[in-house]
Parts: C-alpha cells; sequence; structure tokens
C-alpha cells in the first residue's frame, strides 16, 4: 500500500498521523504530499490529517478545499481510493462535498480536548472491519468544531445506508445523533473528528484507534492479492 | 507628512514629552549625554522602551545577579531567547517563560494569545522545536462577571493559539486571590527540543551582513507595549494603548516551519524574534551582543498599514515577526523558504562596524544612536528596601486554627476551593495531546513528554504560591523552588534547570523592592541546594491597580529528566491492596495555608519553614525509589495539606483508600513542604522502606471507591465516596462559572 | 470599486449554538424579553463594478463565503455616491 | 417585539487575520480586483420594543455582543409593518 499524508498550512496532526500509518501498517510507503501537488494518483490510500488548515479562517475546511492538491484527491475520491480524513480532514472532505453534512461550533463553544468513548456503528466498511459492531473504543477528541448537522433526508439516508460508521456514546459536542464518523455512500471515503491516530500506544493512552488502520491496510491487501 | 506632526528635539525637551513614553527626567538628561544631542521622537521613543523595565530591567538586574546560572548540563543560560539544558545524545531542551499581565488586562482573549505566540517565538528562534506549552493564571476570585469573562477569555486566548501551532499545552496551574482582583496575571511558558547543532544565537555579526525581516508585516500594533507593560494598570491604560495586538496562530505556525527550516542554513548568522519593543529591541540587540552595529532602511519594512512612521515602525508589537541576520549574497535562500511558507520578507538592512543603529526613511537619517547607549548603557537602579512592619508582626504571630468538629465537611469544603479544585475546565480547552508524545497528561504533579527514538522523557511543571511569599518572601521563595522540584521528583525525573517569572507590584515601593530582594534571596538558595539553576526568565513589575500590589508572585517553570521512561510515575493510585504510605510531617504553622483562608478570608502568620537541606535528600531518596522501580503512584503534598492530597490520589478511580492517622488538623491540613503519599505494592513494601525508612505506613488502597480516614482507635471520622469527592472536585470550577449573578 | 456586504446566517432549522449562548447570556445579564437571537456573519469586501457584477458576487458566496449546506447568505452593493 | 440587527467589525488597524485569508482565497480562486475584506458579526435578535429601546440595545452591544476594546458595532432597528 502506497499512502499520502496531505499537509496544508496549518496542518498539524500531520507527523502524528504519518507515525500512525508507518509504524502500525505493513504500507510500503508512507509520504507527506503538500497542498499544491498536483496529483496523488500513485496512492492507494489518502490520509487528511487533523489540524488548523489555513488557520481555520472563515469555517474549518472552507480555504483548505480548494488547495491544488483537492482536484486530485476527488478524483481519486471517484475513482474509489481510500481517503480518511480526521479532525480538520474530516471538515476539509466535507466542504469538498465529498462527505455529507458541516459542521457548526461544539455546543457549550469550546474547544474540547479529551478521550472519549467511541461506537463502532458499522464495522463492514473498509475502515473498520477489524472492529466488531458495537465496540466501544476509547479515542481522543480535539475540536471546537465538531457538531455535526445535516437535514433530517440526508441523516435518514445516513442511517439507512450504513454510513453512520461511529457515534459518541456521550453527548461530546451536540452532534446530530451523537455521529462521529461517516463514510460516503460509495463507503470509500471516511470523515471522523476524533483522532484514531492519537490512540495507537497503550502508554499514551489508549490503542483503540490502531485497527481501523490495520483495516485499511487489510482492505486494500485484500483487493489487491491478486495483482500482487 | 505625518513626521512634520510629531514634535521637535527642542519640544520633546521643554514639554517633556518624553515622560508621557515613562522616560523620567534624569534618564533623558542622561540620553542626551549618551548621544551628544537631544533626541528625537524616534530616537526618545527607541530609549523609552529599551529602557523599561520591561527591557532592561533596570530595578531587577541586581536581584537577577543573585541566582546561579551555571551547572554542568547548561549550554545557554540567561540572555538569548531562551535558556538551553543538554539532555544527552546531542540533544537538548530549550526553555522559558513570559509574562502577558497587563494586555491580558486589558483585552484577555488576545493579551493572553499574543502571550502564547511570543514565548513560541523565543523558543523556536533558538532553533529548536516547540514541544510543549504551560501557564501559570492568577486571578481574583470567581464572585465577579469581569473576572469570570478574564477568567474565560484568558483561557480561550491560550488555548486558540497553541492550539491552533499545534504545540500542546500540557500543564500550569491556576490560583484565585482577591489581590488579582483587577491585575490578572497571564505566565506562559514553552519547552522546546533542539539538535546541539542548530543552536542559534541572536547576534548581527560579519559586517556587510544583510539585515532581514520574516513574519507578518507592521501595523500599528501596541505601541508601547513594553513600557506599557511596565506601568502600573489605570482607567487611562484602556486609552493608551492605539491598538491592541491581536495574534494570527496561523502565521506563527507558518513562521515558526520556516525557521525551522531557516536554521538549517548555513548562511543563517543570526535570528531573534521581534518581541516587546519590536524592531527597537530585537535591532539593538543584535547588535549589542555582537558588538555591531545596523543600518536600516525603514521603507524596506512590510508594512500593513498607510503611512506609517519610523517611530511607529520601530516601536510597533505587531506579532509573528523575525529579525535575521544573513551571510551577504544569501538572501535568496531564505527568500526561497518565506516563499514556500508564503511570509513576507524583506532585506532592510546591513551590519556595520559603527556600532550605531542607523535607520533611514525617505532617503534621510531618521535615526543615529549608539548601540550601547540603548542597550548596555540603560540605567540600573539601586532602590531603597524597606521591611514592612506586618512582617515582623506576622513573625511573632501563631495563626490558630478554628477547631475542626466535621473532618469530612472540611474537606469536602477545601476541595471545593478553586485553587484546590480540579482545572478539568481549563485543560480540557487544551490540546494536550497534539504531536502525540504527552506521557502523562495535566492532572497529575508534573507533566511528562516522551522523547521519540530514546528511553528518555521530560517532565515538566509551573509552581508558585504567593501566599508564603506575602507572608515570609525568603522562606517562601525557597518553598516555590522546592515544590517545583518536587512535582517533577514525584514523576519520575530529575530536575534540570529552572525558567522564572518575576510578577511583583512598583520596585519604587521600599516594601515591595524588600519583597522582590528576599524572595529572589531565598529563590537562589534554593536553586543552589537543589541544583536547578536559572536558565531564563523573564520579570513584570508595576502589578498594581489603583495603587494596590499583587501579592509578590514569583512563578517556577522546571523541566527534569527521565532516564527511562519506565520510570514515568503518576500521582493516581494503581491497584487495591497497594500500601499507603506517607512522608515527612505536617507543621503548627499555618500562616498563609489554604485552611487560613477558609476560616478567616485573609493571611496573617508565620509560614510552614522549609529544610533546603532535608528537601533535598527527601528527593533524593523519592527519586532513588521510584527509580528502583517500587513506587506505584507519588503525590506531593501541596494546598490543602495531606487530606487533599490522599482525595487526589483516587479522584477520577475505581479506587478508595482506608487509612489511619492522627485526628489533629496538623496531621491532615497542614501544608509543610518536603511531604509526600506514595502507593506500593505490597511486595515491594521491605524494599521501598529500606530506601526510604521514614516513610510511614498508613493504610491500603481499596476497591470499596470510599476515602476513609480513621483514628488511632478505628473510629472513621472521614468517610466519603470516591465519586462523590470528585464530583465536588471537578464541579467546583464549572459551577462557579455558571453562577452568572 | 463598489462596496459589497454579504450577510451570512445559518439556515432556519438549524440550531445555532452560539446564538442561544448569547440569548442566555443576555437573559442572565437582566436584558428581559430577548429572544431568537442568532449570530451569523457579516463580511465586506471592494470588489470591481462591472458588467456581471451580481453573478460574481453570487458566485463567491456560493464557491466560498457561505457553506449551503447550512448557511443561507444575501448581499447588497453600495456604490459610492459619485459628486 | 422589534428585530435587531447588530452589525460588529474591528476597529481599524485591528489586524484581521480572517479577512486576509478570505481575500487571499478569493484572490487565489480567479477573483480579481478584491480588496479590503473585512470578516465581522451580524447578530439578529427580538427584543421588546417600548421605552429606551435605544439604550437597552446599545447596553448589550457594549456590555456582551462587541468588545469594544479592539471592535467597532452598529445597529438597526426593523419594525414589522402592522397592518
Ligand atoms: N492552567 C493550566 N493549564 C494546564 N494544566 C493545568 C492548569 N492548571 C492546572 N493544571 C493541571 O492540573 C494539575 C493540578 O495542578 P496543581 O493543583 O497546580 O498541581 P500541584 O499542586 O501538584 O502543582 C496539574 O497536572 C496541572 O498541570
Ligand atoms: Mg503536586
Amino acid at each position: 500500500m502506497r499512502a499520502a499524508v496531505i499537509v496544508f498550512p496549518g496542518s498539524n496532526c500531520d507527523t502524528d498521523m504519518f507515525h500512525a500509518v508507518k509504524d502500525f501498517t505493513e504500507a510500503e510507503v508512507v509520504e507527506f504530499v503538500p497542498h499544491t501537488a498536483n496529483s496523488v494518483a500513485a496512492y492507494d490510500a489518502i490520509f487528511i490529517p487533523g489540524g488548523f488548515s489555513y488557520g481555520d479562517y472563515l469555517r474549518t475546511g472552507a480555504i483548505a478545499r480548494f488547495a491544488p492538491v483537492m482536484k486530485s484527491v476527488s478524483e481519486e475520491a471517484a475513482k474509489g481510493k481510500t481517503i480518511v480524513g480526521v479532525c480538520n480532514g474530516f471538515q476539509i472532505l466535507q466542504e469538498a462535498g465529498l462527505l455529507p453534512g458541516a459542521m457548526k461550533r461544539n455546543k457549550d463553544l469550546k474547544f474540547i480536548c479529551r478521550t472519549v468513548d467511541l461506537k463502532v456503528e458499522n464495522s463492514k466498511t473498509r475502515f473498520t472491519s477489524s472492529y466488531d459492531k458495537g465496540d466501544v473504543l476509547r479515542i481522543p477528541v480535539a475540536h471546537g468544531e465538531g457538531n455535526f448537522e445535516c437535514d433530517d433526508k440526508t441523516y435518514d439516508q445516513l442511517q439507512q445506508k450504513g454510513q453512520i460508521v461511529f457515534t459518541y456514546v456521550d453527548d461530546v459536542n451536540g452532534s446530530k445523533g451523537q455521529i462521529a464518523g461517516v463514510q460516503n455512500e460509495a463507503g470509500n471515503v471516511l470523515g471522523m473528528m476524533p483522532h484514531p491516530e492519537r490512540a495507537m500506544e497503550a502508554w499514551l493512552g489508549s490503542e483503540d484507534g490502531r485497527k481501523l488502520f490495520t483495516s485499511v491496510y487489510r482492505n486494500w491487501r485484500e483487493s489487491n492479492v491478486v495483482t500482487n | 507628512m505625518l513626521l512634520q506632526t510629531e514634535p521637535s528635539s527642542a519640544t520633546i525637551k521643554e514639554e517633556k514629552i518624553y515622560q508621557e513614553m515613562g522616560v523620567k527626567d534624569h534618564e533623558y538628561e542622561r540620553i542626551v549625554e549618551l548621544i551628544g544631542r537631544e533626541p528625537n521622537y524616534t530616537e526618545i521613543g527607541m530609549f523609552s522602551v529599551l529602557w523599561s523595565e520591561h527591557c532592561s530591567y533596570k530595578h531587577s538586574k541586581p536581584l537577577l545577579r543573585q541566582f546561579p546560572v551555571d551547572g554542568p548540563h547548561v549550554l545557554q543560560g540567561p540572555g538569548e531567547g531562551a535558556g538551553v539544558v543538554d539532555i544527552g545524545d546531542e540533544q537538548a531542551v530549550v526553555f522559558k517563560v513570559e509574562s502577558h499581565n497587563h494586555p491580558s488586562a486589558v483585552e484577555p482573549y488576545q493579551g493572553a494569545a499574543t502571550g502564547v505566540g511570543g514565548i513560541l517565538r523565543d523558543v523556536f528562534s533558538m532553533g529548536a522545536r516547540p514541544i510543549a506549552l504551560l501557564n501559570s493564571l492568577r486571578f481574583g476570585p470567581l464572585d465577579t462577571p469581569r473576572v469570570r469573562y478574564l477568567f474565560e477569555e484568558v483561557v480561550a486566548g491560550i488555548a486558540g493559539y497553541g492550539n491552533c501551532v499545534g504545540v500542546p499545552t500540557v500543564g500550569g496551574e491556576v490560583q484565585f486571590d482577591r489581590s488579582y482582583d483587577g491585575n490578572p496575571l497571564v505566565n506562559a511558558m514553552c519547552v522546546g527540543l533542539i539538535d546541539h547543532k542548530n543552536l542559534q544565537k541572536g547576534v548581527a555579526a560579519g559586517v556587510g551582513n544583510t539585515v532581514m525581516y520574516v513574519g507578518a508585516s507592521t501595523g500599528r500594533d501596541g505601541i508601547h507595549g513594553a513600557t506599557f507593560a511596565s506601568e502600573e494598570l489605570n482607567e487611562e491604560s484602556q486609552a493608551k494603548r492605539p491598538s491592541v495586538q491581536v495574534g494570527d496562530p496561523f502565521t506563527e505556525k507558518r513562521v515558526l516551519e520556516a525557521c525551522l527550516e531557516l536554521v538549517q542554513l548555513e548562511s543563517l548568522v543570526g535570528i531573534q524574534d521581534m518581541g516587546a519593543a519590536g524592531l527597537t529591541s530585537s535591532s539593538a540587540e543584535m547588535a549589542s551582543k555582537a558588538g555591531s552595529g545596523i543600518n536600516m532602511n525603514l521603507n524596506h519594512v512590510p508594512q500593513r498599514e498607510k503611512n506609517m512612521t519610523p517611530y511607529e515602525m520601530m516601536l510597533s508589537e505587531s506579532q509573528e515577526r523575525m529579525l535575521l541576520v544573513v551571510k551577504k549574497g544569501h538572501e535568496s535562500e531564505i527568500e526561497a523558504i518565506c516563499e514556500k511558507w508564503d511570509l513576507d520578507y524583506a532585506s532592510i538592512g546591513e551590519v556595520t562596524d559603527d556600532r550605531n543603529l542607523t535607520l533611514y526613511f525617505d532617503g534621510e537619517v531618521v535615526a543615529d544612536v549608539p548601540v550601547t547607549a540603548l542597550t548596555d548603557d540603560a540605567p540600573v537602579y539601586e532602590v531603597t528596601s524597606t521591611e514592612p512592619q506586618s512582617f515582623k508582626e506576622n513573625q511573632a504571630k501563631q495563626w490558630q486554627p478554628e477547631t475542626i468538629t466535621d473532618y469530612n465537611e472540611t474537606l469536602r469544603e477545601l476541595l471545593r476551593r478553586p485553587t484546590i479544585a480540579s482545572k478539568e475546565w481549563v485543560y480540557d480547552q487544551y490540546d494536550h495531546m497534539v504531536q502525540t508524545n504527552t506521557v502523562v497528561v495535566p492532572g497529575s504533579d508534573a507533566a511528562v513528554l516522551r522523547i521519540r527514538g530514546t528511553k528518555k522523557a521530560l517532565a515538566m511543571t509551573m509552581d508558585g504560591n504567593s501566599r508564603y511569599i506575602k507572608l515570609d518572601p525568603e522562606n517562601g521563595g525557597k518553598l516555590a523552588v522546592a515544590e517545583a522540584a518536587r512535582n517533577i521528583v514525584c514523576s519520575g525525573a530529575k530536575p534540570l534547570a529552572l525558567t522564572d517569572c518575576l510578577n511583583y507590584g512598583s520596585p519604587e515601593q521600599p516594601n515591595i523592592y524588600w519583597q522582590m530582594k528576599e524572595s529572589t534571596k531565598g529563590m537562589s538558595e534554593a536553586c543552589r541546594t537543589l541544583s536547578t539553576p536559572v536558565i531564563s526568565g523573564n520579570v513584570s513589575l508595576y502589578n498594581e491597580t489603583s495603587g494596590e500590589a499583587i501579592y509578590p508572585t514569583p512563578i517556577i517553570g522546571m523541566v527534569g529528566l527521565v532516564e527511562d521512561t519506565d520510570h514515568i510515575t503518576t500521582q493516581q493510585a494503581k491497584a487495591a491492596g497497594d500500601v499507603v504510605y506517607v512522608l515527612g510531617e505536617g507543621s503548627e504553622h499555618f500562616g498563609g495555608s489554604e485552611l487560613q483562608l477558609m476560616q478567616d478570608d485573609d493571611l496573617s502568620g508565620i509560614v510552614p519553614k522549609i529544610d533546603l537541606a532535608l528537601e533535598g535528600k527527601r528527593q533524593e531518596q523519592v527519586l532513588t525509589a521510584i527509580q528502583a522501580g517500587v513506587v506505584q503512584s507519588a503525590h506531593d503534598l501541596a494546598e490543602g495539606g495531606l487530606a487533599v492530597a490522599l482525595a487526589e490520589k483516587v479522584m477520577g478511580t475505581e479506587l478508595g483508600l482506608k487509612v489511619t492517622l492522627s485526628k489533629d488538623v496538623e496531621t491532615l491540613f497542614s501544608e509543610a513542604p518536603s511531604r509526600y503519599v506514595f502507593t506500593v505494592k505490597a511486595t515491594d513494601a521491605k524494599q521501598f522502606e529500606a530506601l526510604i525508612p521514614e516513610a510511614v505506613a498508613v493504610g491500603t488502597v481499596t476497591a470499596d471507591q470510599h476515602v476513609t480516614i480513621e483514628d488511632e482507635n478505628g473510629q472513621p471520622f472521614v468517610n466519603e465516596s470516591t465519586e462523590e469527592l470528585t464530583r465536588i472536585w471537578k464541579g467546583a470550577i464549572p459551577c462557579l462559572l455558571k453562577s452568572k449573578a | 470599486m463598489v462596496n459589497v456586504h454579504v450577510y451570512i446566517t445559518l439556515k432556519e432549522g438549524v440550531l445555532d449554538p452560539q446564538g442561544k449562548a448569547v440569548e442566555h447570556s443576555l437573559t442572565a445579564l437582566g436584558y428581559e424579553g430577548v429572544e431568537e437571537v442568532n449570530v451569523g456573519k457579516w463580511i465586506q469586501l471592494k470588489v470591481e463594478d462591472g458588467e456581471g457584477l451580481d453573478a460574481r458576487i453570487t458566485a463567491m458566496c456560493e464557491q466560498l463565503l457561505a457553506n449551503p449546506v447550512i448557511e443561507n447568505y444575501s448581499y447588497k452593493v453600495e456604490r459610492e455616491a459619485t459628486v
């Protein structure tokens, strides 16, 4: 698997994401790809890390979605490549129209950094196949705007199509349906507010995030067994 | 054209316009003597900021000289952007603390945010990558809307800036006391990691080399910030600020990344951030350190606003700017990196050998002064110091706590005190995990961060208890240093060095100067005994509102080295069945204690005395026991004494404690120093006792989720569920903030 | 150049946590009878006048300034009085 | 009840990184000649009509809605046409 970690001006979880993929999967290649790159076609999996791209000015992710690299990300998404956006990465994917909904400020208007309980709602995805449905994971959140919003029609669709991948066990930020992570209808693009890349080592608090990366890797390997 | 509205040299002298800038008559005369003529408006402005307390330490220099600044591991002591201590493997840790008290009193969000920005730049201008931020905060009681506003906005500002830059805020402390009502304290500390080879200095060396400006453009922000920081707050403070500095953490992040690339260049000669007094201090200090001069053409300074005058450009405190000296002919290397990070840059001058700072604007010389006059020749004052009457009175007075009938209730009340209560409300807003190195998150004695690729880790903390210092400055100064070191030791680290922020009232008041003198004396002695040199620091004076000074509040920021990550220890009890040990005895002195404040709402009497030799010995014993692997948890006693420390050991866990202690106020609530609580596996008890024979086994960790304290007869006099204690302790601050009455 | 004022607000039905908090605080401060507080954005910019001005402004709003998933926008063009 | 619209913007000279970022982005998107972008707030609220309305609104703005140290505000009262 060749993995890209995209770096926007203001990304700050890029190194953490890099380590998560590099140190905990068997990916042959893990590379930082700058926002100015014209193509990510050479990669099998594209990770968009957290941070404050362009200072999160105007709206989170609003400016980053126009960075040159995003055009190629959209194209690869349409081709079915695996794309994972975490935190700011999720917000960017929403702004880019690759994932549904939008983020509002947390319900109590404060930035929250804390480890929360996350429930796996759908384990039949390429991101969560190593988990079981109903697993409760300890994963840190760190965001000021993670209050997921969408209209009722969209919400119904998300439910019906199994697009809700993770929910918060408690109401962390006011998100509709306590949604913490969703995938697109095709099931190749995931966005989640909690940070699995911060939950890779037990002595730093939790290793419950590992299976997300191993799921991505394993799914890639299984679907590429023939060609390998 | 705007220049014409500036007063002439003659007018400045006749109408004493320099006084508005905080320059005294005799200082003005000295300036005239030094430069051999009357200064023009730009020049007097430059002197006023560089000769302000904030930049020149004119009232504090003699006191700072007491501090031990050397040690076997110190690579850089005070004098550069930040201090540097070797940690082996060609790596070093870089740290410093900075105050932003006055700006935060006027505009709390931006004041606190730009404080964080400034301290980050101090650290990355040394060539180090910032790995952690800490903060020490003081506010009045949370019973007025103004104080609640200040508290909420300061915390939001620290969070807003640090979170965006992506440096975790891993620790700090908050205390509430009437004396900070109108003058909150916001001290921010940054810790960075560096490879020895990347270590930079702020020097303008090499005649003919180019002076470059990098970062945000210059606006009229915070003109006279440095003098403002050196003045007492009053109603005019607000009006006096032409405009508040606003931080842009997004630009800071890009400046940070660019600087860490720039320091790899052979051609970079010197680098310094434009902090207080902006372009004036950075250029003068860099030239002073190199013994050189600088010519600058101010028309080349990137400007955000129209028609800026030389005076405004030289005094602007616009944020996120750096000054560089680059080998001539290599400017394009700098430019390429700036362009990559989309930053403004410009070559604005060159290094000369005439030791003058010469400024050009529109083809004319607008300022020309000897660098040494600005920096080295700044006045230093020997101030009168008078011991206040109250000191003797307090020393003669033994304050007796009221008799406690319900120990259970006293413990609950103490846990509810905002100074003792959990600060989760604060650190939940700080991203304390980004960079994924934080092993011990906020909530234990010190934060601990691993150093990737090694077995080592760094422990860090900020501490200071002004109530002891108010009553007994010398002893209080010792207590502050010792407490910080104790917190470091409890986490499994050996204290390396410290940075300090000296927050006081006006040094021109003999009683206040006495506080400064005595407390720094005590700090110095503790630093010597505990082998923790002072490698950097900051002074914030004139913290007064309407003539009332804050308590003398020196804050200690300390960093320690964990040799092996296996030694990392936290304060939380780990498992039922473990033995609880207490080390150290209570004291009969309750002056300055939380119990006294709770009962009396005032300070008086004798504070617990510290025996530094004993303190040092115990720290060694504790560290040895931790390194031997026989300590499950360690916690030092601080505000509220043993009872509070015991409760804190199980807060938020599924455990309880059952201990036997004598039912008296000294044992339970004394804040005497050099005391600890440990939990130890029963199987390790023997070995632990051999290492710390003075520790007393008082009970065990239980699974029943209750904190029970019994007297010698088996009668419980404290018995409360862990859940209830946790609820009180965690709920206290949010509850005060909600009572919007 | 003309001055353009863009007004952005959350769509009806989308709960506004900020508006709610402001309403709450105003009430707590003793301002009675305050209702339906909404915190939106007011963006001012100078744009070249001329052909297709409205189309240009609309494009800017839809592409960047507002997020059509949860926000509505309106705008106003202000021409300085020519003497 | 009347509708009150409060408009808040940064004082002149105060750094507006947000405005700058938006301006930069609009230019990058190919909108030429965009200048002086300013991102402010637009707060809408319903307030009881009657005596001292202006004083009440001013007080709300100064006490809570705007930060007088770095922001300017203005407001507009809109009465619904009574039939
Ligand atoms: N302003 C703050 N920022 C971050 N962490 C804080 C802050 N205030 C307190 N904390 C954290 O809360 C915990 C308890 O702090 P404190 O009561 O000062 O401990 P101690 O008495 O051991 O020094 C520590 O881990 C500390 O870092
Ligand atoms: Mg402690």
